[in-house]
């Protein structure tokens, strides 16, 4: 594989020094990339002490994405709505300031107002706490219409046992099987909170292969759909419809 | 399918677009003809979808039944008669008379205003 | 709300899978889905399991005339994946007792609907 | 005013395009100015003065506004009438 890069797109902030290694034992694992997820009021917070330590002051406070030696580093937002109104309102005010937006599954209108919304990047876990897999045909096709990812967390898996663990195991095989239907963007993470919870990429992808995915799907879900989702919201601020785009003239 | 009243932005950007078809089709007259024929027949595409009036100078530069775009002169003759101006399209012959009184009416008061004024700065 | 369900194309395919069970204490529903997931997730473990989508559908109880009798008499319709059938079958057999009672479980038989699976295996229509 | 937020409803004839990217590798690279456009082709006018007929759902193009920015618009974008174009509703990223 020439240059198939790895990211791990849940990671879950609180302190400062603890994220720092997170991202160190993540680099160190063989990631290529990642993602920090704050809420709302901790994402201002973590945006200057990244600033501070990476750029250190001299780029601008309104970068949102960083690197280190090609290893980049991109803080996101994870919102949790109560109904669909609120999640609306959330996302509109919260989609420019973050590069990455990331909406919390679970309940059975949430997964609906996200995957229909375009400017959502990412519905995490829509099984989280249901008995079924939260996500239908309808919702598949309008989640592949507007290029919502849907993510399997690996953490549901570690924290679960026994018939729990076995019943998440199922929920992703329905969303596997939905999405070799659809084909809506899928993504792999670990939503780590320590060190603990981190897993190299060869091992992630060895355990979901023996959950009935092949080869280049875990590819996809876990380089090419987080690199396209990067790219594109890179591009968001110059596009002004879902296809056009303003160059820079030459 | 009720067609009812276009938003204000979409007939603006018709109109706009009316302008922009007509100009080309005036510059690209003399190499193309038959690319401002076509392009009359956008403009009018457009019009009659959205509702729009041609402003008055555009509305005497095609024909009326042949939809060609006429340019004085090269295939359209033009002529003053009893109180009409006759379009001749000589693509298919047909003639259109419109009457120009408000004209007339604003040359007679041009025509009064002036000698009122010569006649104040007489006295 | 609740979302609309999957067209049959992309709706898993049942079996049904008629059982009784024989054992020295009274067997409520929930203890009965205990065991059969316990034993299930032993023998085959987390991910075969995943695959089953086992579903204890109804159970009847059957020792309302014989209560001299020491042990309880039970028969249920489990529902398992079309094709995971011998799986279920395997893990079923081996459950030995719970909460130091004795207990067994024999599989009736096996059937593609609810009702023929009732009036084949567990009421005997005259 | 044709702007880049309203430039795939405005008039494209009369603009420089160059088609950035297609299906058709002999199409890429092509610059020129539009000349007619019909729901499915754009017709473009080269410097030399021939005229090529393009497939528009099958290419993206690099449209050059009179004040000199350049756009990037997908062809499937423009897929309607050229009347139509106008009240085609588009989904606001």
């Amino acid at each position: 594989m020439i240059n198939v890069k790895y990211f791990d797109f849940h990671l879950k902030g609180k302190k400062p020094d603890s994220d720092l290694a997170l991202i160190n034992e993540a680099k160190r694992l063989g990631y290529h990339g990642v993602s920090i997820f704050y809420s709302n009021e901790q994402y201002n917070l973590a945006l200057e002490n990244f600033n501070k330590i990476i750029n250190d002051e001299t780029s601008p406070t309104h970068l949102k994405s960083f690197k280190i030696d090609d290893f980049s580093i991109t803080p996101g937002i994870i919102i949790q709505g109560k109904n669909p109104h609120h999640l609306q309102k959330q996302i509109r005010s919260l989609r420019n300031k973050t590069n990455i937006l990331m909406v919390d599954g679970g309940d059975l209108k949430i997964n609906r107002a996200a995957c229909e919304n375009v400017k959502v990047d990412i519905l995490s876990r829509p099984y989280y706490k249901r008995r079924d897999c939260g996500i239908n045909h309808v919702l598949s096709r309008e989640a592949a219409k507007n290029n919502v990812a849907i993510e399997l967390c690996f953490n549901d898996l570690l924290k679960s046992r026994n018939s729990l663990r076995s019943k998440i195991i199922a929920h992703f095989r329905d969303i596997i099987k939905l999405q070799r239907k659809f084909h809506f963007p899928l993504l792999i993470t670990s939503g780590a909170r320590t060190i603990y919870d981190l897993r190299t990429p060869q091992d992630i992808m060895a355990l979901y292969r023996c959950l009935g995915l092949n080869k280049e799907e875990i590819l996809m879900a876990i380089s090419v759909s987080p690199s396209f989702i990067l790219d594109y919201n890179q591009q968001r601020k110059d596009m002004v419809v879902d296809g056009v785009k303003i160059i820079d003239e030459k | 399918m009720s067609r009812g009243r276009r938003p204000k932005w979409m007939i603006e950007l018709g109109k706009e677009r009316i302008d922009i078809l007509f100009n080309l089709a005036e510059k690209e007259f003399s190499q193309h003809p038959e690319r401002s024929h076509r392009y009359v027949k956008l403009a009018r595409n457009i019009s009659t979808k959205y509702n729009i009036k041609m402003s008055m100078e555009w509305r005497r530069r095609f024909c009326k039944s042949c939809y060609k775009f006429l340019k004085p002169g090269k295939n359209s003759k033009i002529r003053l008669s009893n109180g009409k101006v006759h379009f001749k399209c000589l693509e298919c012959g047909k003639l259109m008379r419109l009457p120009y009184i408000k004209e007339k009416k604003q040359k007679r008061r041009n025509k009064i205003e002036s000698y009122l004024v010569k006649k104040r700065v007489n006295e | 709300m609740k979302l609309k369900i999957l067209p049959p194309t992309l709706r898993g395919d049942k079996r049904y899978l008629a059982f009784e069970a024989i054992s020295q204490i009274q067997l409520p529903r929930d203890d009965l889905i205990f065991m059969i997931w316990e034993s299930c997730l032993k023998f085959h473990g987390e991910c075969e399991t995943s695959k089953f989508r086992l579903w204890v559908t109804r159970s009847w109880d059957l020792n309302s005339n014989n209560s001299k009798k020491d042990y309880f008499h039970l028969k249920g319709i489990l529902q398992c994946n079309r094709g995971d059938e011998e799986k279920v079958r395997g893990a079923l057999c081996l459950i030995n007792n719970y909460k130091g009672k004795k207990l067994v479980f024999h599989t009736l038989g096996l059937a593609g609907t609810i009702k023929s699976a009732t009036q084949k295996f567990i009421k005997p229509s005259p | 005013m044709i702007t880049p937020h309203n430039i795939f409803q405005h008039e494209l004839i009369g603009l420089t395009v160059e088609i950035v990217e297609s299906s058709h590798q002999g199409l890429e690279g092509i610059k020129g100015k539009v000349v007619d456009e019909t729901r499915n082709t754009i017709c473009l006018e080269r410097p030399d003065g021939k005229e090529i007929v393009v497939a528009k759902s099958t290419s993206l193009f690099h449209f050059r506004i009179p004040e000199g920015l350049v756009v990037e618009i997908d062809g499937k974008v423009l897929v309607s009438r050229p009347e139509d174009r106008i009240k085609k509703k588009f989904r606001k990223i």
